[in-house]
């Protein structure tokens, strides 16, 4: 039972953290700022859900994993919110803000 | 743990210096809920009762010879933390206690809060942030633990930055900025130093800290960095470019509070530092370089005084040069051949308390002089003697004092610390104050023959200048005089809870 | 496994970092916030997964801080952005 | 080295550059800036002398972090004044001079 | 080398460059977002020492707060554009290497540990348990060591105070110049409602748990300030008049009830700030929740700057 947990860890962590590298090589590479904006949600949803994920066989308690995904809802919420607010910037200034 | 800390008990009296602390608290605290129209009543019934309490314990210590403590929480340290008075405390404890409030009585004309119906502003400020200051001062001449130390310096910074920019002007703006930042800086060296003395030594205690000590480079370099931050808190010499804006544009009452009383708290913890926590770990060079620090200090804030055309900057460089002589007393009390410890630090501590008296006083003149003229240009004070012949007199008086002329008591310190350059052998500083005296006669000369000259204008007072105000500054004026009779009577209190000798030189 | 997460959060330390350099670089207002935002959630995962391998409940107390306040810097960029553009209220 | 060391030096370090960039920064704010900066490499000071006397079961030394928190406290306070003393100087001098920076803005963001 | 020093090194180099690059970096904004970044990636460094109690207020006002603030005075002096005259080539030269030696002197300090390190912890430990408290660092900070507590609380309200003093006169009793949206973004007040209930209750159980864990009084009242902005930020509510009695008195509550309590120590416990035995828990409970609410204020008045405008009767 916890090979089994410890693989669904490994796998969903791993991938996880492949999101941010794709996320961070987005950035990066994505002409402009509103793209770059879609990449960096990409992050806030899946790099951190997938850890997220990965971590909750890993608790020892109730309330750890209740608060791992209270935490990633808090994310959810205030990276939905900032990338409106960036969004609504850019398109009140343009992408030079 | 070593033997001193199991004797160190809660002493008799030592409950007397916690009331010492808590009464501005209360007073503080007090002040903000009841709105600012309260807040010189609070001050006028707080002030002097502070005064009560640290006469009750000069007299106590006085009287026993012995210190007083106060075990916080009945925490003994390294773990807790104690409040420790002894001689040099008490002396200056007394000393700022009375100035604070002479300085009090002079502020209630330009901060009166039962003017207007409802909280002003500046009223409000001033009287809290006076009770800040007696307050920190209290912690900073009792707290026995350098984190403590801390706190009371930075309650002292926020409660005199303020006081600068009260009219709100932009040049008293900058003053208060530059103030901030130059105080920000030193009180953040200072905390880089008790980082790394806890880190060797595992308390903070001062007196933990001397029975440990040794000479090291983490010590070393934690004591450099804590005395150049209270170097740049105090404004000697290279660090006191912010002191004379801050000074000189500051209300006169907040001005006198800072140049009496702000600056000798950071000047009281460089003492404690090196006499107390670290006692004999300061180098004859180093010590040397002190001296040379105090003495450029001395001559150019005197010959910058000597060229300004405003009273009140003049007042202000004369403060930087004043300070100078302050750290003289390192050099002196630091050679290791002749042990004239004791009197020097009475020849410091005379001179900070006569200081604070002195130039208290001279700051009110010309507070009261700008008043009555509407400007403080020296070239065109002829016919004040005349019409303000009180102040003129306080002005004078107090000019005498940071001459040196006897009796005053400024005259009591540099003499204390000339013999010391003759029985150390060190004549070179003995020159310094000679010359200090003569080029601070000589602006004060310049002042006075001024005042008393005929005007060039038929003179108009523009404002009248109330009665008390001037007695204030003359009461104030004329304390620095006698204080030259404290060699009479109780200038032994300096020396309770000395240590014999310097240990370190006999390590 | 914890020096499995462990990794993992050095993997993301370093991405973020990537990421925070290139973001930096350019001269935009907004791309700059954005790195600020990338860094917040960075920070967040990585802090997770110490809480998880050095079994310390607490450090996810410092997360939550962090995913608390990654939007203020947002909210107080936008106020200006707004502010620039309109009548602040009030003034 | 150990980790408590590195972090140290990281310190050291920090207490360097922003010493640095309070004597050197000209601008007001950045001047506050530096000093937080410097403050935060000091508080790293206290922090690592605090992981180095780690003991009786303690991942570090509680009095050191204690004196470290009452410390950021008073920073931020600090920071808080500098920072309303330099908006009122703005208002101040601002007002006298309105002209002459309305041109600037345009360029500081480019 | 394990892993976790291979963290270490990538987080102090990058501490490091981003620190170095706030100073450098051209632009007051680009310096700000900087610093913003450096916060956040402290309070990493505190968890690796350690130090979470730290860590959490690190990353409250470290990061949070002091970025807030930092960012609010760059927006607004973009328009006061102070025109930044460079120092000289050798003063900065100078100054390079003043603060290079002074790093130096340091690095040799803390690079030669004195043999046995000096510690209190075992002290610490020894003597907590009458306290009741599980914290070792809320005890040193309500037990040990409380009057640097007590006296800070005043400094707080000291700075507060020296903020208001900087109000132009006939602004003073009046409402603080926190800069808020002129029009009511959607966005934004969906944040200011959803967020600020999630705060209030992670600042309550910040300060609740910070008797057994870390956590405590700073760190739950710079949550509860933080949520305070944010609500005045979004135009939801105004910030409160600086006149106002009931904000007079939640300032001065928290310090009142420590001082009494340590008052009340002196007569039931034999010395100031000494605690009955028995009741320390409870009491030091009791002042660290209403010193949460106290701290709250003072910190979210501290960041809304002083009254700029009269209040209207």
């Amino acid at each position: 039972m916890s090979l089994v947990m410890d693989i669904l860890t490994i796998c969903a962590v791993s991938a996880g953290a492949l999101f941010f590298l794709a996320g961070t090589v987005g950035l990066l590479r994505f002409p402009d700022t509103l793209t770059r904006l879609h990449a960096l949600t990409k992050v806030d949803n899946l790099g951190l859900g997938l850890i997220v994920l990965g971590l909750l066989p890993q608790t020892s308690s109730v309330l750890f994993a209740v608060k791992l995904v209270f935490v990633w809802l808090l994310v959810q919420l205030s990276g939905a919110v900032v990338t409106q607010l960036i969004a609504g910037a850019v398109r009140h200034h343009g992408a030079d803000g | 743990m070593p033997a001193a800390t199991a004797l160190e008990a809660t002493t008799a009296d030592g409950a007397l210096l916690v009331r010492a602390i808590i009464l501005p608290v209360v007073g503080i605290l007090l002040s903000f809920v009841l709105g600012g129209r309260y807040a010189e009543r609070i001050a006028a019934f707080l002030l002097p009762a502070g005064l009560c309490v640290a006469c009750i314990v000069f007299l106590k210590i006085w009287q026993s010879e012995t210190s007083l403590s106060y075990i916080v929480g009945n925490w003994k340290p390294p773990l807790g933390i104690t409040l420790r008075a002894d001689g040099l405390s008490v002396a200056m404890m007394v000393a700022m206690a009375i100035v604070i409030c002479l300085i009090g009585v002079f502020a209630h004309a330009n901060f009166d809060s039962r003017v207007a119906s409802v909280e002003t502003r500046a009223p409000m400020v001033f009287w809290v942030m006076l009770m800040a200051i007696s307050g920190a001062m209290n912690m900073i001449f009792f707290g026995g633990d350098l984190f403590t130390l801390y706190v009371a310096l930075e309650l002292l910074t926020f409660a005199a930055v303020p006081l600068v920019c009260l009219d709100g002007r932009a040049e008293t703006l900058q003053a208060a900025l530059r103030y901030l930042l130059f105080a920000l800086l030193g009180s953040i060296l200072y905390l880089v130093g008790t980082a790394l003395l806890y880190g060797s030594y595992g308390t903070l205690d001062i007196v933990l800290m001397s029975q440990r000590v040794q000479i090291e480079p983490a010590t070393l370099a934690a004591a450099t960095l804590m005395t150049v931050g209270l170097f740049a808190k105090t404004a000697l010499f290279p660090l006191h470019l912010w002191l004379p804006p801050a000074h000189a544009g500051a209300p006169a009452a907040a001005s006198a509070v800072l140049s009496a009383v702000v600056v000798k708290g950071s000047f009281f913890l460089v003492v404690r530092l090196w006499f107390d926590a670290m006692p004999g770990l300061l180098s004859v060079a180093a010590s040397q370089f002190i001296g040379v620090l105090g003495a450029s200090a001395i001559i150019c804030g005197n010959i910058v005084a000597l060229r300004q055309k405003r009273l009140k900057l003049l007042i202000a460089y004369s403060t930087v040069a004043q300070i100078g002589y302050l750290f003289l007393m390192f050099p002196l009390a630091a050679d290791p051949l002749h042990l004239q410890y004791g009197d020097v630090l009475t020849g410091g501590m005379l001179q900070a308390i006569s200081h604070a008296t002195a130039k208290a006083a001279m700051f009110m003149a010309a507070g009261l002089v700008y008043a009555a003229l509407g400007h403080d240009q020296i070239s065109e004070l002829g016919g004040i003697a005349r019409a303000l012949p009180m102040t003129m007199f306080a002005f004078g008086l107090g000019g005498l004092c940071l001459i040196g002329l006897p009796p005053t008591g400024g005259f009591l310190a540099k003499w204390l610390l000339l013999e010391a350059t003759i029985a150390t052998e060190q004549w070179w500083w003995a020159i310094v104050i000679v010359a200090g005296g003569l080029l601070t006669s000589a602006y004060v000369f310049i002042v006075l023959s001024r005042a008393m000259g005929p005007p060039s204008a038929p003179l108009i007072l523009r404002a009248a200048v109330p009665k008390y105000q001037e007695v204030a500054a003359l009461g104030l004026a004329l304390l620095s005089v006698l204080l030259g009779l404290v060699a009479l009577g109780p200038i032994d209190v300096l020396q309770v809870g000395r240590p014999e000798a310097p240990m370190a030189w006999l390590r | 496994m914890p020096s499995l997460l462990l990794g993992a959060s050095v993997f993301v330390l370093l991405t973020v970092a990537l990421g925070l350099f290139a973001i930096l670089r350019r001269s935009a207002d907004v791309d700059r916030l954005m790195a600020v935002q990338l860094l917040g959630t960075g920070g967040v995962a990585i802090l997770l997964l110490l809480a998880v391998a050095t079994e310390t409940p607490s450090v996810m107390d410092v997360a939550v801080m962090l995913a608390l306040f990654a939007a203020f810097a947002a909210v107080a960029f936008v106020r200006d952005a707004s502010g620039a553009s309109s009548e602040v209220r009030g003034e | 080295m150990n980790a408590a060391t590195l972090f140290g030096l990281c310190g050291a370090a920090l207490v360097g550059i922003g010493l640095y960039g309070l004597i050197t920064n000209p601008e007001p704010l950045r001047k506050i800036l530096a000093f937080n900066l410097l403050g935060s490499g000091v508080f790293l000071l206290f922090g690592i002398i605090a992981r180095r006397a780690a003991a009786a079961g303690l991942g570090g030394d509680p009095v050191p972090q204690a004196m470290v928190i009452t410390a950021i406290v008073v920073a931020f306070a600090a920071t808080a004044m500098a920072i309303a003393l330099v908006q009122r100087l703005g208002d101040e001098t601002g007002q006298a001079s309105i002209s002459s920076d309305s041109s600037e803005t345009g360029e500081e963001k480019s | 080398m394990s892993i976790a020093s291979v963290f270490d090194v990538a987080l102090v180099a990058l501490i490091l460059t981003i620190g170095a690059s706030a100073i450098l970096v051209r632009t007051a904004f680009a310096a700000v977002v900087m610093f913003v970044v450096y916060g956040l990636l402290l309070s990493m460094a505190w968890v690796r020492l350690h130090a979470v109690d730290v860590a959490l207020t690190e990353a409250a006002i470290g990061g949070g707060m002091t970025g807030l603030l930092l960012l609010g005075a760059v927006a607004r002096s973009r328009s006061v554009n102070v025109d930044s005259v460079r120092v000289g080539y050798p003063l900065r030269l100078a100054a390079g290497a003043l603060c290079a030696l002074v790093a130096a002197g340091l690095a040799v300090a803390i690079f030669y540990p004195p043999a046995p390190v000096p510690t209190l912890a075992p002290m610490v430990m020894e003597n907590l348990p009458p306290s009741g408290l599980g914290n070792p660092v809320a005890g040193v900070l309500f037990v040990f060591r409380a009057l640097d507590t007590l006296l800070e609380k005043v400094v707080l309200l000291l700075a507060l105070l020296g903020v208001w003093s900087l109000a132009p006169d006939h602004a003073w009793g009046g409402t603080p110049g926190l800069q808020v949206y002129a029009r009511p973004d959607p966005t934004l007040i969906f944040l200011a409602q959803l967020l600020p209930p999630v705060g209030i209750v992670f600042g309550i159980y910040m300060c609740w748990v910070g008797a057994k864990d870390p956590g405590g009084a700073f760190q739950g009242g710079t949550v509860l300030a933080a949520m305070w902005l944010l609500v005045i930020v979004a135009g939801l509510q105004k910030a409160p008049a600086i006149g106002r009695l009931w904000l007079r008195v939640l300032l001065v509550t928290g310090p009142v009830l420590f001082l009494a309590i340590g008052l009340a120590g002196w007569v039931f416990a034999d010395a100031f700030l000494a605690y009955p035995a028995g009741y320390a828990k409870p009491l030091i409970v009791a002042v660290e929740a209403a010193l949460t609410l106290s701290i709250a204020v003072a910190l979210g008045m501290l960041a809304a700057g002083p009254p700029v405008r009269a209040q209207q009767q």
